[in-house]
């Protein structure tokens, strides 16, 4: 129960960190007292971030954050932009090293680690600009979800009978409830180049739930979609966090859509964190306010 | 038109999946293989199988082999040539120590040796990408052509410096050397190149073919998605290689009987790209249509003022070809840069939705 | 066991040095060798480079166009025409060439990705390779060099006890070779044009706002590669002759611009003479090891070598990758 | 006529022992079509029919069936059935309020829902419905976690049965004499009408109704077990109970249900089923996407098929009809059949309809031909619930547009005085439910039952339906205005969607017309007209232009027509939105409800009655996510002019005179 053991002590150290920043809009002090929501519940913590640094020839992208996410919690990270949101994903899933913080996922601490040793261990993630396989249709973008899934060698593929058949077929099967449950039957053959933006989105939240994450990082999900698309794509995410328990941190500039969706919120700015908490307290902070409204530089 | 697709309905991922999901394509398919294993044989005559149909099977193979690499997994070569070599010399050495063992299974194994061969050349692919990555195959391209020079063991140090195919059987059938018949040889290429074209189609629908296009259409993403990015291109590498080689080998062995150097120069690897280019980067069907395309149509070439009765020296024909074949080469990317493959693709898309222009539902 | 790979160290990576310094005159004579060729290669690189910067295409022909240029100024003098007409009218033919190339294939490919324009060059090679042997015949022919008052000859220098000998025609390359430069330097810096052409390397749209449309810059630059193509064949004819063997050697230049990236004038006259140099030295005290020939592939190998460990060139700005 | 098992459920046990490895349904789920042999249909209708027992379903409850085509709501008939309940399909898109009433008359005690979607709906009004007790749904999306009180999953239901038959295995048995203790007479199903007026009525059949009427059909089309249809139209529509469970259990044939109505079309395609129905409204958008698409084909291509659709306006039906025609023709139809016909049928899903049929209402005589033309069994059959469908329908070879063939099997007719159809039949309906006095004015004691509608039948033989019996109405001349037949013929123009003529009573007779937003549009692309809204091109005085032309032509062909000449439209306008189901202006059927239009748009009436150039008028809307809004807008009139008629025939209607 190691694992357990550190998880809790990552819980307390962030979560503490977590609540004074909710609260006294300083974000470096850390005095354990006040317990937030994040403790309150029993929630295990899945991942936390702590004292984190990236930065690239000087320029401080991220600098000194910490925070944490909870199982079959949807966290949001919100702050202007140049925050620093995106390369914090990257951070998470490995894409960008930082020089220094430790990240520990599922209690796990972890420095360097490889994108797809990321992927490996359980996270998955969407981009902000569509990242999709431009070559392959709907359903290969989504089967591509499952490579960390699939196992049979080169030789059974080679014949293409016996188990590397049966294996893609059992995946193809998984893959077609994810296709039906975000509703893009119709485009199953297309090749996803062609599609409208909206549904590019959800391919590649189709791509990341095939690959059955225990995080899902989304990079702005709605980012250039209407108002209905939001709305479904709204609907995709909480049915896809309380069907499938899928804990979800995301990136989003609507405010109206993240006090929907999410059960805390980090904000960050120019790289520092600035608020973290329960959506409606931060939305008070006035230091988050100052940053929207882009006072106080 | 042809194609009448109502009524054509899958009730298992198996057949959902299959190569050719549609029946048409099914019956089109085979009535190929039966000109290609009956009607060709029993037809053509030796001029047409040794020097048409079994080149063309030949590149036809290497094609395959480039397209795995560039059209599948987007990694640029210009090295085709040498790795052929590769298979070609493997090959050779093989039969001299083992001439008792069938020369296919030679063939089949030497691949191997291209493959590993790729791997070694393509491990710079990790870091190197795109255009900066095609200068390793060139490393790769004239560091072999020297090899092939230089280690006379390769030739058995024979004073030509060339290989020389020796006479091998299955039974008392001669399968190469002077004595094989063009038709046994075409068969035996014919044969290889089905199946390794089947076998091609199986991996590249299977995970690993998807892990290769993962890596072409998105690196960051693929990696992101867990696909070990060197893994996946090494796989490609040695895959593609393997095909060029056993390719080579049968070049040597099965058409030309006798080679050299010249034969896996540069000019070989750009030759080949050609036809990947021409006929359809990402598309085995591309690889054939290309092939046959750059090597028929040179032999047209070369015939067209006989045939008018101009008489003109080989030489000029030659720079003429070479200048239709340029111009062509321009002239497809301008009309349709994913070459003949697209436009079948197309075409048939319109045949699909025939008598409408394209699929209102 | 150890005496072998003592032997062999001693081979590889003594031995060599000390012949180097036991004949210093003929070391010279090497590094002068590597020099000249260097620069020709530097010259061919900065065809493409020059190309490259302005229109982004990585132009294979340029090898084939240096054959090409040098093939008509020979042919053109051939039929009577005094060198310096001959000359003119070549500059000419490459100016048409560069409009037709611009016409007919660029024009038509205009944001089509790299690797398509890549391939276009390469089917304009073989097109200008056939129509020069079509024309002018496959076999070699010797340049002109008197009739274009380039300076024959040799003269001796006499140091280390041995002499090192100068060949005229390679100091005239080497000179011509910087003025070009300089004057393409100037050219970039100093004209209307030339800004222009450096402002496309940066953005279309900036190029437009100096008022020059893309197709006239495109039209431009591989004016200038044709004329450099021109130089270079005269240059490399004078040494050794006009052939088509050439393009294989231009192939070298992909080496060259590895090592000094694609977008980088000094980057490719470095690149040149580190592969000229680096590869006569390799041939002369390491290619008896491997016997010989190894010209063919020194500079992929050490491009190869180079990349490993600095993929974006020696001059080229560092690629951070964003999601 | 063939001797008749007592009930439905007899046949489902027929199909499962006489050809029980056959395949009785295919569903495309998840991508590829699941199948279901009658054997294992059989298994799982057993199952989920004794779970419903297990849940407490006695004989004679009410059983609410809502949602779209799906195996398991198919197999909830019979199984409902067999455990001695009553099914009551119930229209998936109907709002809460119609659903509510529907479930609360027929007094439901469960009710098997589709999804979620519908699971809601009923929860939402579920205060209203005392008797309904239980929830069954059949995908579990979104209702895993948080599934309302007894609510559960068709296959939690199935598993109950299981679990019993291992507690008991008699189970099984007793089950199977549950089916043999019903009887032909007993209530097989309940289907509510849409009403064009006023509240929707429960119409009760029995056993013996559906059969009879079933195997009449399967054999007057010769329908076997080698059918295959597809299940599309709503599962609460008398059609689609007679076609997709009725004839498929009666003929044993396989019955497909597509993966969404989205994909129908590709879906269609992959089955090409061999039996066909649709509504003209299909045939229609089916038409005119066919035109449409063919606008952007190449210059040739089009050329090329418009040659060879003529051939076939020429030849085909005449081939089709078995009529003999010289051997030049043939080969030219032919050559049409291999470059058009074939690859178009083929697109459409139809290449191997054997039998296609359409009713409702009337279709475009145009439309009709055409599909007929390319060689496909098109027919019109006139039916209704009451006769469990079939009233009249075309025999092979006797196929004309404007009429809807001989009287089916068994069935009589008889013509009114008033000119309305009546008819008796064994597929006769045992009565409204709970609604006696309805009963009693359409079902005279002889068992003669008014259809409503009024009609003549012709020198062949062939039934004419006019309009509603109570439509038909007198001009203030006296001359006589059949309001649907001038609609219909209107209706035929494609850019026209809908219709409401008014003039009973009145001096004129004049019209609201809805353009067809797919033609019109399209058309007004052509011809490069700007709209921003379906509002701002309703009111284009270029669309009133083509209107204006299509209604000329119309008051031409009335005037051929001395029974109707006095009914020639003098002036109408262009309805500013689409008459929509959602605002009631149709039923859910897409038939026009007349009373509420009239009062609903009053002023628009009175202004057509006037000489006003324009009204304004201003309407309550609900979209498509229920919100309530209202839109306004000034719709201008139009004034058609033409010469009056000669005297001679204006005098009164003798055609049904002629018909009583």
């Amino acid at each position: 129960m190691t694992t357990a053991t550190a998880g809790d002590s990552k819980t307390e150290v962030s979560t503490t960190a977590g609540s004074t920043n909710g609260s006294i809009p300083d974000g470096s002090t850390t005095d354990g007292s006040i317990p937030d929501v994040a403790t309150s519940d029993g929630k295990a913590t899945l991942l936390s971030v702590e004292n984190v640094t990236l930065s690239f020839g000087g320029v401080k992208a991220i600098e000194d954050i910490s925070f944490d996410i909870l199982e079959g919690e949807i966290r949001a990270i919100i702050g202007p932009n140049g925050a620093g949101k995106t390369s914090m994903l990257n951070v998470i899933n490995g894409f960008y090293h930082p020089q220094q913080g430790t990240i520990t996922f599922r209690g796990k601490p972890r420095r360097r680690m490889r994108p797809y040793e990321a992927a490996a261990s359980g996270i998955a993630r969407t981009f902000q600009n569509v990242a999709l396989f431009k070559g392959m249709s709907t359903l290969d973008n989504v089967m591509s979800g499952r490579s960390l899934k699939m196992h049979r060698g080169l030789f059974w593929q080679m014949l293409h009978v016996g188990p590397a058949r049966r294996e893609e077929i059992e995946h193809r099967q998984r893959v077609e409830e994810i296709i039906d449950f975000l509703e893009i039957a119709h485009i199953r053959k297309q090749p996803v180049g062609k599609l409208p933006y909206g549904l590019q989105k959800r391919v590649e939240l189709g791509r990341a739930m095939a690959m059955e994450p225990d995080l899902l990082l989304l990079d702005e999900p709605m980012a250039g979609m209407n108002l209905e698309e939001k709305e479904d794509m709204s609907r995709y995410i909480i049915g896809l966090n309380d069907e499938f328990r899928t804990t979800i941190a995301l990136i989003e500039h609507d405010m109206g859509v993240v006090m929907d969706l999410a059960d805390r919120v980090v904000v960050l700015d120019y790289g520092r964190k600035i608020g973290d908490g329960p959506p409606e307290e931060v939305q008070q902070s006035q230091q988050v306010i100052d940053a929207y409204l882009g006072v106080a530089r | 038109m042809i194609y009448r697709e109502a009524g054509q309905y899958k009730t298992s991922y198996a057949s959902d999946q299959a190569l050719l999901p549609i029946r048409q394509d099914r019956i089109g398919l085979l009535l190929i293989l039966v000109i290609a294993f009956v009607i060709v044989p029993i037809f053509g005559s030796s001029f047409f199988l040794g020097s048409i149909m079994i080149p063309f099977l030949v590149f036809a193979l290497a094609a395959i082999g480039l397209n795995i690499l560039t059209g599948y997994a987007g990694q640029l070569s210009l090295g085709t040539g040498a790795f052929m070599g590769v298979g070609a010399y493997a090959c050779y050495k093989l039969t001299s120590y083992f001439p008792d063992v069938n020369i296919i299974v030679h063939v089949l194994v030497s691949g191997l040796f291209a493959a590993l061969i790729g791997v070694i050349f393509g491990l710079p692919s990790l870091r190197i990408k795109g255009l900066y990555l095609a200068i390793t195959t060139l490393a790769a391209q004239f560091f072999l052509e020297w090899c092939f020079i230089r280690i006379a063991w390769l030739y058995n140090n024979n004073d030509s410096g060339a290989i020389e195919v020796p006479r091998r059987y299955i039974g008392d059938l001669a399968l190469t050397g002077p004595t094989a018949t063009p038709v046994t040889r075409y068969l035996v290429i014919l044969s290889l190149v089905a199946i390794m074209t089947l076998v091609a189609a199986n991996v590249l629908r299977g995970r690993i073919g998807r892990s290769w296009m993962m890596i072409r259409d998105m690196d960051i993403a693929a990696e992101l998605m867990g696909i070990r990015p060197l893994r996946a291109k090494l796989s490609a590498f040695a895959f593609s290689s393997y095909y060029c080689g056993v390719a080579g080998a049968l070049m040597v062995f099965f058409w030309l009987g006798s080679a050299e150097v010249e034969a896996f120069d540069i000019n070989h690897s750009f030759l080949i790209l050609f036809m990947v280019i021409i006929g359809g980067m990402g598309s085995l069907a591309g690889c054939f249509m290309g092939a046959a395309f750059l090597w028929i149509l040179p032999i047209v070439i070369r015939f067209v003022p006989s045939v008018l009765g101009i008489d003109m020296l080989a030489a000029t024909t030659e720079h003429i070809s070479n200048i239709i074949i340029g111009a062509l080469i321009i002239f497809f990317l301008i009309v349709e840069p994913h070459g003949f493959a697209r436009l079948w693709q197309i075409g048939k898309e319109k045949l699909r939705t025939w008598p409408f222009p394209y699929a209102s539902s | 066991m150890l005496a072998i790979v003592i032997e062999w160290l001693n081979t590889l990576f003594v031995a060599p040095f000390v012949d180097m310094f036991s004949l210093p005159d003929f070391l010279l004579q090497v590094l002068w060798e590597g020099f000249v060729s260097g620069v020709l290669y530097a010259l061919i690189a900065l065809g493409f480079v020059l190309i490259f910067k302005a229109s982004g295409v990585f132009n294979f022909a340029q090898g084939i166009m240096v054959v090409f240029a040098a093939l008509v100024l020979v042919s053109l003098h051939a039929m009577g025409m005094p060198a310096w007409v001959a000359l003119a009218l070549t500059v000419g033919v490459m100016g048409i060439f560069a409009l037709v190339v611009e016409r007919v294939v660029l024009r038509k490919l205009v944001n089509q990705p790299d690797a398509i324009l890549l391939m276009a060059t390469i089917g304009l090679t073989l097109v200008v390779k056939g129509a020069g042997q079509l024309f002018f015949g496959g076999e070699p022919k010797s340049m002109i060099t008197e009739e274009l008052g380039l300076p024959t000859g040799s003269s001796d220098w006499e140091v280390f006890d041995g002499i090192v000998i100068f060949q005229h025609i390679d100091i005239a390359a080497a000179v011509i070779a910087i003025l070009m430069v300089a004057s393409l330097g100037v050219f970039f810096s100093k004209t209307r044009i030339g800004r222009a052409l450096r402002a496309v390397a940066d953005d279309h749209q900036a190029a437009l706002s100096v008022g020059i449309s893309l197709n006239q810059i495109w039209a431009i630059v591989w004016f200038a590669a044709g004329i450099v193509a021109l130089v270079t064949g005269i240059m490399w004819g004078a040494r050794s002759d006009v052939s088509f063997a050439l393009e294989i050697i231009a192939l070298k230049a992909l080496a060259v611009l590895i090592l000094g990236g694609f977008t980088s004038i000094p980057g490719a006259i470095v690149g040149g003479l580190l592969v000229g140099i680096g590869e006569k030295l390799f041939e002369v005290y390491w290619g008896p090891i491997f016997g010989g020939g190894v010209e063919a592939w020194f500079a992929y190998v050490l491009a190869l070598v180079f990349l490993l460990f600095r993929p974006q060139g020696l001059f080229g700005e560092r690629i951070i990758e964003r999601v | 006529m063939i001797q008749a098992l007592p009930s439905l459920p007899h046949y489902l046990l027929r199909n499962a022992e006489v050809h029980g490895s056959d395949i009785a349904m295919r569903h495309k789920d998840l991508g590829i079509w699941r199948e279901w042999s009658w054997r294992e249909m059989l298994g799982e209708i057993e199952t989920f029919s004794l779970g419903l027992s297990e849940l407490g379903l006695a004989a004679g409850d009410r059983v609410a069936i809502v949602g779209a085509n799906r195996p398991r709501l198919y197999w909830a008939f019979a199984a409902i059935q067999s455990a001695g309940g009553i099914p009551v399909p119930v229209y998936a898109d109907s709002v809460a309020e119609e659903m509510v009433y529907v479930l609360e008359h027929a007094g439901v005690r469960m009710a098997l829902c589709q999804d979620q979607e519908q699971v809601d709906k009923i929860e939402s009004v579920r205060g209203d419905l005392p008797t309904l007790e239980t929830l069954i749904y059949d995908e579990p999306r979104g209702l895993g976690p948080h599934a309302p009180a007894n609510t559960h999953h068709f296959a939690h239901v199935q598993k109950l049965g299981r679990q019993a038959t291992e507690r008991d295995p008699t189970r099984g048995a007793a089950w199977r004499e549950g089916i043999d203790r019903l009887t032909a007479d007993a209530l097989c199903v309940m289907l509510y009408t849409s009403g064009t007026t006023g509240r929707p009525k429960g119409v009760m059949l029995s056993h013996r109704n559906l059969i009879a009427t079933c195997l009449n059909a399967n054999a007057f089309d010769k329908l076997t077990r080698a059918e295959l249809t597809i299940a599309y139209l709503p599962l609460a529509w008398v059609g689609d109970h007679v076609f997709s469970y009725g004839q498929s259990l009666t003929a044993g044939y396989c019955v497909c249900c597509p993966e969404s109505l989205d994909t129908i079309t590709s879906d269609r395609r992959e089955i090409a089923p061999t039996y066909f129905f649709a509504p003209p409204r299909v045939f229609e958008t089916l038409l005119t996407t066919i035109n449409v698409t063919m606008e952007d084909a190449s210059r040739p291509k089009r050329a090329m098929f418009d040659h060879f659709i003529e051939v076939a306006k020429r030849h085909g039906e005449g081939l089709l009809n078995g009529e003999s025609r010289a051997l030049g023709a043939r080969l030219h139809y032919r050559l049409g059949e291999w470059l058009v016909y074939g690859p178009l049928k083929n697109r459409l899903g139809l290449s191997r309809v054997r039998v296609a049929y359409t009713a409702g209402e009337a279709i475009g005589p145009d439309i009709f031909r055409f599909y007929r033309s390319l060689g496909i069994n098109l027919k019109q059959l006139y039916g209704q619930t009451e006769a469990s469908v079939y009233i009249t329908a075309q025999p092979d070879g006797e196929i004309d547009a404007d009429t809807v063939g001989t009287p089916s099997p068994d069935v009589e007719l008889q013509i009114a005085d008033n000119g309305e159809v009546l008819y008796r039949s064994p597929g006769v309906f045992i009565g409204y439910y709970r609604n006696d006095e309805a009963t009693a004015a359409t079902k005279t004691s002889e068992g003669w039952v008014h259809t409503g509608d009024a009609g003549f039948i012709d020198d062949r033989g062939h039934l004419r339906i006019i309009d509603r019996a109570k439509d038909v109405g007198k001009l203030s001349d006296g001359s006589l205005f059949p309001p649907k037949y001038i609609e219909n013929k209107l209706k035929f123009f494609s850019s026209i969607k809908e219709v409401v003529a008014f003039g009973d009573g009145r001096d004129y007779a004049a019209a609201f017309i809805n353009i067809d937003l797919v033609a019109v549009s399209n058309w007004a692309e052509r011809n490069n007209i700007v709209y921003g809204s379906y509002q701002e091109l309703a009111a284009h005085p270029d669309v009133y232009a083509m209107i204006a032309a299509h209604v000329e032509q119309v008051n031409r062909d009335l005037a051929l027509e001395p029974r109707v000449a006095g009914a020639r439209i003098r002036r109408f306008l262009i309805l500013h939105k689409e008459l929509d189901a959602d605002d009631g202006e149709l039923t859910r059927t897409q038939k026009v409800r007349r009373a509420f239009i009239r009062e609903r748009y009053e002023e628009l009436i009175e202004a057509l009655y006037s000489d006003k150039e324009e009204q304004f008028v201003s309407t309550e809307v609900t979209f498509e996510d229920g919100r309530k809004g209202r839109i306004e807008a000034t719709v201008s009139l139009r004034t058609v002019e033409f010469e009056p008629l000669d005297t001679s025939a204006a005098d009164a209607p003798e055609a049904l005179e002629i018909a009583s």
